[in-house]
């Protein structure tokens, strides 16, 4: 008798969330909202605020080129690799900057935690599939474009389920 | 009392008993994986004699990526990245006793608001681990909403953590000396509305899944581990206090500030697929009043990271330290010669202690009991390969 | 005269004629309309490579939903599916099954590659069992990065399939 | 089949007296309480009883490598070393093995295998970790596998078999376990194996 | 429009062709496989005379050699299977050769 | 992306639709109308109503579709009409089409997604053309050392049985392809052929799942065979006909056999859902046990075939349970006597019975798919010794339990002939 | 007139018929616009989860639940048998409903004893 | 109108009959024997009898002919393929046979069996519920011997097929 009960139980949680909100994020017509702009990195505290880490955004007018990215990531993926670029910037005398292939990159953010001029940081975009390798690689000029993302869509919870308003 | 080996050569026995029986082609060799929707990264060759299973031999390291090589060729804190990739949705835990392992080595002292908030992300990460893995469950034992909801609601929490940490699965984290960031402003409110929503529906759970008569059919008294093979096999989280040794790391070895939380090690005594299947789901419950518990002692504010050199090295020497992660006990061996980069660092993982238990309790099993049977064991195949 | 016009040759002529306007006259809403069927039709092979298997079966849960695209997860077979999603990294071992599975798919097939490492080899580059990146074995139509990625830019990648199979042609 | 439907049952009752196993459970609490894992205490006397114990039993043929709160490191010759696993396992309640690890010493030209040793039955062994330790030559390693004494060590001893090229005499299989089939190199984790570009 | 003697007819076709199988095939299935033919023949004889008187009799009856022919079948694949157990074969000449 | 010469757009599809019809219209101009006249001058036509059916009133009814009436009452008259329209193929086949949309849907929403939505833009309601185009277009696969006529014979052979079932259904008064005086037996003769085909399928594969799968498929059909047929007894009791008309009709005069035979009702339910293959019973294609069970090795229009024709099946026995417990068409009328509609005027052909017959038959029939989709949201799979237990233990005592409440409702002269329920 | 009931019949080949005519069509069309490529061997091995295939792909049998398959022939004959009663009941005396009473009790033994040899463990 | 239709079933079910017995292959050789019964049961139509032929085809199909495929491919052996038949066999088979079906034919035809009773003509057809009547009531006896043969043969049945010697050891076991 129990086992019946179970049953129709289970049937009555079943046919009960034929009335519950769906949840499902309708993903291409509505985006997430994430806080903040990214994650970013305060060298001086030594510590991290807190943020989505997409892909790297990077500020020409900070970077020196001191390759310090680059060496944090030789250890993880060598995603970073520097390129020379044909700027001239009174901080950075070699003219390299890093250029990022997204193909590597596993979006830890130890470059960002490595780099002490708040010249890297991350982003919210993440949209980023490509139809060949090539397309995948950044170089520094696309790296320094803030992408445009607007994200609005939260979580909430209410009485009849959770759902994206 | 037929002991563990017995059991094992007498289902062997029975199987060349039919194969000797001048009936050999009862016996058919099913190859179960990698490419099976059964069986995901990993792959056991089984015999069957019509329904009944006779013979079973696991064969992984599809997903072996040498991660104990590459650790001896980074940096402690390079490391952390690849070191999570094993169990991507419990990344936190897996990061959390290596980060404990290189402090004892270092000698560093972790900021206590960073402890609480490690213990909260460990402890967030390890549901989200759960959650999946009861989906996987529940899409082994042909329950595609039992797929759907705990996917679903997993997500509830990865949408925390992502606040937390900046990603949805693979955190990063966890680091030596504490934790990367800081908590977001808002996050405790969104952290309890979002766990309270979640214990009310592990209630749903249960009247969909747990209570169900056919899930109890399939599961109970099915795959029995006794109490005595659990521990000569050595199986470790919810697979042995689903045999009744109530063993918790988190309990049995405290580390950072769990011996101030209270709460109950989760355990059952019947060892069979069904006690396997529902300690973790005990397991989740509990998890959730740590959470609360965590989030109302946490210090308002404070250190989250301490200070020290971007390489950081200790004396040579050696720790091993363990944390409960979703898997059972999850130990760090990590050999330091000095130098920045560690010169061995072994993982000692739940899930490759537990895949031992599979041939063990496979044989003399119905097919129908396989999936069943593989997935109760806990077993993450990528992390069991590393 | 009379001969002459229904000389085989031109009867030849003719009747190619009339087959070339028919095919044409065919081709075009016919290639349309499968290829309009392939787009919302993509069945996945369960085949989980390593952990980026996680974030795709994130994908199918609730919350993404690829089930709106028409991709069904939890297909059983490979003889019915159209699309390989690698799944993260291929180890050697992997390799010669994730290739025969590729090979014993029927013959429309696409191959989206998941994750860092499927694309490159991403953290384990420089691991002694791990292939650097899919596209020596299979022929990648997509490359989906992030490590893993979270499911929107694979739902982003599907959408680029969709875009590139709409400009292939059916045969 | 039969026989084996009714073998698990047998275990149930004869555990059945283990609602005594809810006190302990309390008692654990009692002792981490009076043990948190505070690093200044030299040797520990509850560690080095446990020490004691053991060398009271074979003596010299025990080496201890240190003494921390919660963990013990002891090497001991290999041709020892299944007696000593016995003597662990029956008197001292390790009763299974968490892991087993090997390390490569080129310089010292010896391969370390150390089983990381815990205990479910011993409460008030818990938290402790006994790592047994042993070592054995680089270029013919040759060990007495552990098998028989603790049954989980059998996929580790095959990994590090695999691994670290360390034949475990005795044990059923030494073969190829997490690598490929047509793994052709010397094992991995071996210190003159190089990976590609470091 | 078919007769009473068309369907007897076909009916003597079968068994000819169910004695034949009997007499030339050695393999116990296909021996079966004739007592089967041979067992509908007589089914058809009996419905097509219940056609032709008609009553239901014939048709009852026809019912009850059914039934019987598939118990018999029932335990002539049990014979069969003993057979191919004990001589790994199904041949009825072995099974004779093989006895002892 | 620019590598891609082919040009996608729909304006496209429409204008090579346009092409196409253009070719066509001058094809039939120069061709096909003069091949009709020859034809329709020298063959007598048959007289259609009061009128003989000449290419002239072809051509009006064209331009006066009032004349075309007739026309089509005729055709509705023959069994063409009936095999390949309304009981028979394209409502079976349409209710199948919807079936597997509204499962998808349905189950989505019980899961908390929304399932398909953009194929065809609203909610995805072209999902399942979709996917039967991309079907249609797949390569098909035959395996080495596979039984190649049976391979490709035996998924024609299952779409036929389940046509050949659906016949025999009658979904509204005097709507029936084959009115036999044994209809319900005979669907019980068809549905044994199920588990033959599945068998033979499965073996000429030629794979190791599939063979598994099949012999899962014969275990299961074959335990819930005999359940299914007693619990179906206990109607032909009540009722006294084996007639499928025949048994709505004594419903129709009593009340619906559901009341009395609750039980019955439940093993039928059980069974055809076994049956059917349908979670918690779907282990001959078990997914985490044996990939995909007997459909291993279909692709293609194989596989989109089985599918087709196991899900006539279910809309079959969904109407099977309809007729034998609900009481077939039986329900208010709602159809008004007479329809007045405005250019054409339908009521020759307007037949208000059979309208609200099948409304209501329709309408149930939705009703218990709908049934037979709700365990696949809420249950896991069985087990294959619990499945046998089941059929064979539980199902078949029950059924007996319910042929003696028939029985004893027989002779206790509550139903019947001249019983006390029967109006 | 004999063969009436073949034509109420006949139907049914129709309807199988239009399956034939619905289903072979789509096959053949199938094959007319779907890409084939022959040139690899391994695309027609039999599927084994990605692994070469060993062994006979025809070789398994439940010999565990033959019993089952045994039993349904007999019990199948038995459920039909039944219908032969079910649709004369009207027409006969209530006495006769004993002799069916005593073959269902014939059968139910016999059904007991089956299903008790054929859940039997081990001797299948 | 029952002419070409019976001229039909009567090719499919001969046909059937001599591929069930001729065919290379077992298997194929069962679904022959099954499409032959199929043919039987067309026969019992075109004589009216369509609860005998719907029964013909629940069972002989439906269980039968499963039963055997079943066994077929539980003993599919090389030893199948192997048709041990000599030529010499094979030729007096067919001799019997065309004996067997020329004495009965000239049985027949000399019977006067077809003037009696020639065509059924107007005849009246049966109504099936008869069969219910007949068989409960004259033919309660052998109903009675009927349910008595049939468990007997699943009783037989099982206790043939069932494995005797792992049986003994088992309750050794236990
Ligand atoms: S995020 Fe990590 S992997 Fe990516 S570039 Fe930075 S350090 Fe390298
Ligand atoms: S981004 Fe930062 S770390 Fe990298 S080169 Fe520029 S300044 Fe140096
Ligand atoms: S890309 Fe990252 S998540 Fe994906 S398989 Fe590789 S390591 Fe795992």
């Amino acid at each position: 008798m129990t086992s019946a009960g179970n049953f129709i139980k289970a049937i009555e949680s079943g046919s009960k969330h034929l009335v519950i909100k769906r949840f499902t994020f309708r993903y291409p017509e509505q985006k997430l909202k994430f806080v903040g702009d990214g994650y970013q990195f305060d060298p001086k505290r030594g510590v991290g605020i807190a943020g989505y880490r997409g892909r790297h955004i990077l500020f020409h007018d900070k970077c020196t080129g001191c390759q310090l990215c680059a060496i944090a990531c030789e250890g993880i993926a060598e995603a970073i690799g520097m390129v020379k670029v044909d700027e001239s910037w009174k901080h950075n005398k070699k003219a390299i900057m890093p250029q990022i292939d997204f193909g590597k990159c596993v979006f830890c953010g130890l470059c960002v935690d490595a780099c002490p001029f708040y010249a890297l940081f991350m982003t919210n975009d993440y949209e980023l599939s490509a139809f060949t390798k090539e397309h995948l690689i950044y170089t520094p000029a696309q790296l320094a474009i803030k992408p445009k993302y607007q994200g609005d869509v939260e979580i909430v919870i209410d009485g009849r389920g959770a759902t994206h308003g | 009392m037929t002991s563990l080996e017995d059991k094992f050569e007498e289902s062997k026995k029975l199987g060349l008993q039919i194969a000797k029986e001048s009936e050999d082609d009862r016996l058919m060799t099913l190859s179960v994986g990698p490419q099976h929707p059964g069986s995901g990264h990993f792959r056991f060759i089984i015999k069957v004699d019509g329904d009944y299973i006779v013979y079973c031999d696991p064969d992984p390291g599809y997903v072996h990526r040498g991660e104990e090589k590459m650790c001896e060729y980074r940096n402690v804190i390079q490391n952390i990245p690849h070191l999570e990739r094993p169990v991507i949705h419990d990344s936190n835990n897996i990061t959390y006793s290596y980060s404990l392992a290189v402090e004892e080595l270092v000698g560093i002292e972790v900021p206590r608001r960073a402890q609480y908030i490690r213990a909260l992300a460990s402890e967030l990460n390890r549901q989200v681990y759960t959650l999946y893995w009861l989906a996987i469950y529940g899409i082994f034992l042909g329950h595609s909403t039992m797929f759907m909801w705990p996917t679903g609601d997993r997500e509830l929490l990865i949408d925390l953590l992502e606040v937390l940490t900046g990603a949805r699965v693979t955190h990063a984290y966890n680091i030596p000396g504490g934790v990367r960031n800081d908590m977001p402003d808002g996050f405790k409110e969104r952290c309890l509305r979002q766990v309270r929503y979640l214990q009310k529906r592990f209630k749903e759970y249960e009247d969909i899944f747990y209570n169900m008569p056919l899930f109890r059919q399939r599961t109970e008294g099915v795959a029995v581990l006794s109490k005595e093979d659990a521990i000569k096999l050595g199986v470790t989280g919810s697979v042995v206090r689903a045999s009744g040794i109530p063993y918790d790391i988190r309990k049995a070895e405290p580390y950072d500030i769990y011996n101030e939380i209270d709460f109950k090690v989760q355990y059952m005594k019947t060892g069979d697929c069904f006690a396997r299947s529902y300690v973790p789901f005990l397991d989740m419950k509990e998890s959730c009043h740590i959470i609360e518990q965590l989030l109302d002692k946490m210090p308002q504010s404070g250190e989250v990271r301490a200070k020290l050199q971007p390489n950081p090295k200790g004396p040579p020497g050696e720790a091993y330290r363990r944390v409960e992660s979703g898997r059972g006990a999850l130990g760090y061996y990590v050999v330091s010669d000095g130098t920045p980069k560690p010169y061995r660092v072994k993982i000692s993982v739940g899930s490759f202690r537990n895949m031992l238990a599979l041939p063990y309790l496979l044989v003399g099993q119905k097919m129908g009991d396989m999936p069943a049977t593989y997935w109760s064991l806990n077993y993450w195949p990528v992390e069991a390969d590393r | 005269m009379k001969k002459e016009l229904v000389s085989p040759t031109t009867f030849n002529v003719m009747v190619s004629k009339l087959s070339d306007v028919l095919v044409k006259a065919l081709d075009a809403p016919l290639g349309y309309a499968i290829n309009w069927g392939r787009i919302w039709s993509l069945w996945p092979v369960h085949l989980e490579t390593a952990c980026c298997s996680v974030e795709f079966g994130a994908a199918s849960g609730p919350r993404y939903d690829v089930e709106r695209f028409g991709i069904i997860e939890a297909f059983g077979s490979l003889r019915q599916c159209d699309l390989i999603v690698v799944q993260g990294t291929v180890t050697r071992k992997m390799a010669p099954r994730l290739r025969m599975v590729y090979d014993q798919m029927p013959e429309p097939k696409y191959v989206i590659a998941m994750g860092a490492c499927a694309i490159t080899g991403g953290l384990y580059i420089d691991s002694y069992n791990v292939l650097p990146g899919v596209d020596g074995i299979v022929p990648v139509d997509v490359y989906v990065p992030g490590c893993p990625p979270r499911p929107e830019t694979l739902i982003q990648g599907c959408m680029l399939l969709q875009e590139k199979i709409k400009r292939s042609k059916i045969k | 089949m039969s026989a084996n439907k009714d073998e698990p049952k047998k275990p149930d009752t004869s555990l059945l007296p283990t609602p005594a196993a809810k006190p302990p459970a309390t008692a654990t609490k009692a002792t981490t309480g009076t043990q948190p894992a505070k690093k200044e205490q030299e040797a520990p006397p509850f560690e080095k009883g446990l020490v004691e114990e053991i060398k009271k039993k074979f003596g010299e043929s025990i080496k201890v490598v240190f003494i921390k709160p919660l963990r013990t490191k002891i090497m001991v010759e290999p041709k020892d070393i299944v007696a000593i696993a016995t003597f662990l396992r029956d008197n001292m309640g390790f009763d299974h093995a968490e892991s087993v690890a090997g390390t490569d010493y080129p310089k010292d030209g010896q391969i370390e295998v150390i089983y990381h040793l815990g205990s479910y039955t011993r409460e008030d062994l818990a938290a402790h970790v006994l790592a047994l330790t042993t070592r054995t030559n680089r270029d013919d390693a040759l060990l007495p596998t552990l098998i028989n004494v603790y049954k989980s060590v059998e996929y580790h001893e095959r990994e590090t078999f695999e691994m670290l090229g360390v034949y475990f005499e005795g044990h059923p299989r030494n073969d190829r376990f997490l690598l490929p089939e047509d793994w052709a190199d010397i094992p991995p984790l071996r210190k003159d194996f190089r990976i590609k570009g470091r | 429009m078919s007769e009473l003697i068309d369907f007897l007819i076909v009916s003597i076709a079968l068994v000819a062709i169910g004695i034949y199988g009997l007499v030339v095939k050695r393999n116990a299935i296909r021996m079966l496989f004739s007592i089967e033919i041979i067992a509908n023949a007589a089914n058809l004889t009996l419905v097509a005379f219940s056609r032709g008187l008609p009553n239901a009799q014939g048709q009852t009856f026809a019912l009850f050699s059914i039934a019987i022919a598939a118990a018999e079948v029932a335990v002539g694949l049990g014979l069969i299977i003993v057979a191919y157990r004990l001589y790994r074969e199904i041949d009825v000449a072995e099974f004779r050769s093989m006895r002892g | 992306m620019a590598s891609y010469p082919q040009n996608f757009r729909f304006g496209e599809f429409v204008g090579s639709l346009i092409w196409l019809i253009f070719w066509v219209l001058i094809i039939v101009a120069l061709v096909g109308l003069p091949l009709i006249f020859i034809v329709l001058f020298y063959v007598p036509l048959p007289p259609v109503g009061d009128q003989v059916l000449t290419p002239y009133l072809f051509l009006t009814s064209i331009l006066y579709p009032q004349s075309a009436i007739p026309v089509i009452k005729t055709l509705m008259g023959t069994d063409l009409f009936r095999v390949a329209m309304f009981p028979g193929f394209t409502y079976a086949a349409l209710i199948a089409a919807v079936t597997i949309f509204i499962e998808r849907k349905f189950l989505a929403k019980m899961q908390l997604r929304v399932g398909p939505l953009y194929a065809g833009k609203i909610e995805g309601i072209l999902q399942l053309i979709a996917d039967g185009l991309k079907l249609i277009s797949k390569e098909i696969i035959v395996p080495s050392g596979a039984d190649k006529l049976m391979f490709w014979a035996a998924p024609i052979a299952f779409v036929s049985t389940a046509a050949a079932v659906v016949a025999l259904i009658p979904a509204a008064p005097g709507y029936v392809v084959a009115d036999v005086d044994v209809g319900l037996l005979a669907v019980f003769a068809i549905l044994g052929f199920f588990p033959l085909i599945a068998l033979l399928f499965s073996w000429a594969s030629n794979s190791k799942y599939p063979f598994i799968g099949g012999l899962r498929a014969l275990h299961q059909m074959i335990a819930f065979e005999i359940p299914f047929i007693l619990s179906a007894l206990s109607v032909v009791i009540l009722s006294g006909t084996l007639n499928l008309t025949g048994i709505v009709d004594s419903q129709l005069q009593s009340y619906w056999f559901i009341f009395f035979l609750p039980i019955s009702a439940f093993v039928f339910y059980i069974s055809s859902l076994a049956e059917l293959e349908r979670i918690p019973f779907d282990l001959p294609e078990a997914e985490s046990e044996i990939v995909a069970g007997w459909l291993t090795e279909t692709s293609g229009m194989i596989y989109g075939l089985l599918q087709l024709g196991s899900y006539v099946k279910t809309y079959a026995l969904a109407a099977l349970f309809v007729i034998l417990f609900l009481g077939g068409w039986a329900g208010p009328m709602v159809f008004p006597a007479e329809i007045h509609t405005p250019i054409v005027n339908i009521s020759p052909i307007y037949d208000q019975e059979a309208a609200n017959g099948s409304l209501w038959f329709t309408l149930k029939t939705f009703g218990v798919i709908m049934l037979m989709l709700l365990p696949r949201g809420i249950s896991p799979r069985i087990r294959m010794d619990i499945l046998l237990h089941t059929g064979w233990y539980k199902l078949i005592v029950l059924a007996f339990i319910n042929i003696f409440v028939a029985l004893a409702l027989i002779y206790g002269g509550i139903l019947g002939p001249g019983g006390l329920l029967v109006r | 007139m004999a063969g009436e009931t073949a034509a109420d019949f006949a139907p049914i080949l129709y309807m199988l018929g239009f399956g034939l005519l619905a289903s072979v069509p789509a096959l053949i069309l199938s094959r007319l616009v779907s890409p084939r490529r022959r040139y690899n061997p391994v695309k027609f091995l039999p599927m084994e989860c990605g692994q070469m295939p060993t062994g006979e792909g025809r070789s398994h049998f439940m010999m565990q639940y033959y019993a089952y398959i045994l039993m349904f022939v007999v019990f199948d004959v038995m459920s039909i048998f039944l219908y032969a009663w079910g649709t004369a009941l009207f027409n006969i005396p209530r006495a006769a409903t004993l002799p069916i009473i005593g073959f269902l009790g014939i059968m139910f033994a016999a059904m007991g004893y089956a299903l008790y040899l054929a859940g039997r463990k081990g001797i299948w | 109108m029952a002419d070409p239709v019976f001229i039909a079933v009567a090719v499919l079910t001969v046909g059937a009959a001599i591929i069930a017995l001729e065919a290379r292959e077992l298997i194929y050789g069962a679904v022959a024997l099954a499409v032959s019964m199929l043919g039987i049961a067309g026969f019992f139509l075109l004589l009216d009898a369509p609860f005998v032929a719907v029964f013909q085809i629940a069972v002989y199909v439906g269980a039968v002919a499963v039963l055997i495929i079943f066994t077929v491919m539980l003993v599919r052996t090389q030893a199948l393929f192997t048709t041990k038949e000599d030529k010499k066999r094979k030729g007096a088979g067919i001799a019997l046979m065309l004996i067997i079906m020329a004495s009965f034919g000239a049985l027949l035809l000399a019977s006067g069996l077809n003037g009696q009773f020639g065509s059924f003509g107007d005849s009246a057809t049966v109504d099936f519920t008869e069969i219910g009547e007949l068989m409960l009531t004259y033919y309660a006896p052998a109903l009675i011997l009927m349910g008595l043969t049939l468990a007997g043969a699943v009783i037989a049945a099982l206790a043939l097929a069932r494995r005797e010697d792992v049986e003994q050891q088992h309750e050794r076991a236990d």
